[in-house]
């Protein structure tokens, strides 16, 4: 089970499908929506994706791990759309023969989700502000040139020269 | 969202689609284009989008991509921003 | 949670249980009854327990692990009595506010559990054997020397004399 | 299950209790005795046992003791074979 969601994740499906009697471990990862992060207190969060991609990179991620470890099942969900304090962002689970070899593809599961999937949390904080979460850039070099997205949206179209052919 | 056959799409996510103030762009192509000669029409074009684009990954139809990778009429790019699901 | 039970393991019931705002990962562990042993067939597993003493070097192990990690919640279920292929015989759910601790604390948790909890596992091959699972020893041995337990339990007492006061 | 006052229980578990072949033994104390002393005792009336002493462990009143421990009269005393749990 490989699937991006709108609708709350259901942790005890998602067992389900990687349960199998060669497994001797299952090993069940989720993300939960954190209230304080460095002290900056967290009203609700959105998470958006390119959607396509996303899924097919998850796929992608599923075939890599099952190269790399000796796996049973994986099944992946991602949540998308506003969370709120507490609710599973992403859930990850994996059964093995042996219980080593699901911590480490879990692990490596959602180490590499976080790095190559491309879906993005948008952090609303109790303060009011909102901000895109993009690790390494910096937060208000982005929100000072808000240009006011979606009138902008879709009506835009650019007609660009070729550079160097 | 459809598109002309000689056009390719632009797609821009999250913040990088603040700083365009588009999710989405339609270039017609003029002739042979690589993913690096797009990157910096865009960045001409769009100077809050430069300022960020040592952080800036992109896809070819779904795919991370090179700057050398060829473009051809039809392609979708996206223009990705760091990422952060989980 | 922490608990020894004979009904079956509710994994969503244990996720509910360390549930919180503080958190923004939770890891389960489960473990599954196998089929297949190092090419041995199992028909089901049997487990005992010393009861009183596993409850409470179970209630020192959350102890422990909340000593030494970060963590936000701990919960721990073990199964006992007979399984199926596919059950789960334990259950071991970690909250904390970041993924590393709630993976190290899980992996912790469940190899010192395996350590140092007095529960046994007796193996029910589809061969019709039937052996105790003791790390090291040689379940040859062991099982050679069976002298029909039960009728002797509790029956039997002895006056043992003091050795060198 | 009740003890009397001047004895202790010895409770076998798993592969420990085929060995013995009994779950649990009570003893009277005669005087002072330590866990190392009482494990003498046991593995000369139970050699099966006995061949197997290096793999158990033992644990007074429910947490692991080291065989020097004194025992009392009422003390529950546990043998432990190699755990399994998990």
């Amino acid at each position: 089970m490989i699937q991006l969601t709108h609708a709350a994740i259901d942790p005890a499906a998602l067992l389900e499908s990687v349960s199998d009697n060669q497994a001797g471990a299952v090993l069940l990862f989720l993300g939960t929506v954190r209230e304080f992060t460095a002290g900056e207190q967290t009203s609700h969060l959105n998470y958006t994706a390119y959607e396509s991609m996303a899924q097919s990179s998850l796929l992608q991620l599923e075939q890599e791990a099952a190269e790399q470890y000796d796996i049973v099942r994986i099944g992946i969900v991602h949540r998308l759309g506003e969370l709120s304090l507490g609710e599973v962002s992403v859930a990850i689970a994996v059964s093995s023969a042996h219980r080593a070899t699901a911590y480490e593809c879990s692990r490596w599961l959602i180490d590499t989700l976080k790095q190559r999937i491309p879906i993005w949390k948008q952090e609303h904080y109790t303060d009011g502000r909102v901000e895109w979460q993009h690790p390494g850039m910096d937060p208000n070099a982005v929100a000072g040139s808000l240009p006011g997205l979606n009138q902008a949206a879709d009506a835009l179209r650019s007609n660009l020269p070729k550079e160097q052919a | 969202m459809t598109a002309a056959a000689d056009t390719v799409s632009i797609l821009f996510f999250a913040a990088a689609a603040d700083l365009v103030g588009a999710e989405r762009l339609q270039l017609s192509l003029a002739g042979p284009l690589t993913l690096a000669e797009l990157q910096q029409t865009l960045f001409r074009e769009y100077p809050p989008l430069a300022a960020q684009a040592k952080f800036l990954m992109w896809a070819v139809n779904e795919q991370y991509a090179a700057a050398q990778t060829k473009l051809q009429a039809g392609d979708t790019i996206a223009c990705i921003p760091p990422v952060s699901g989980g």
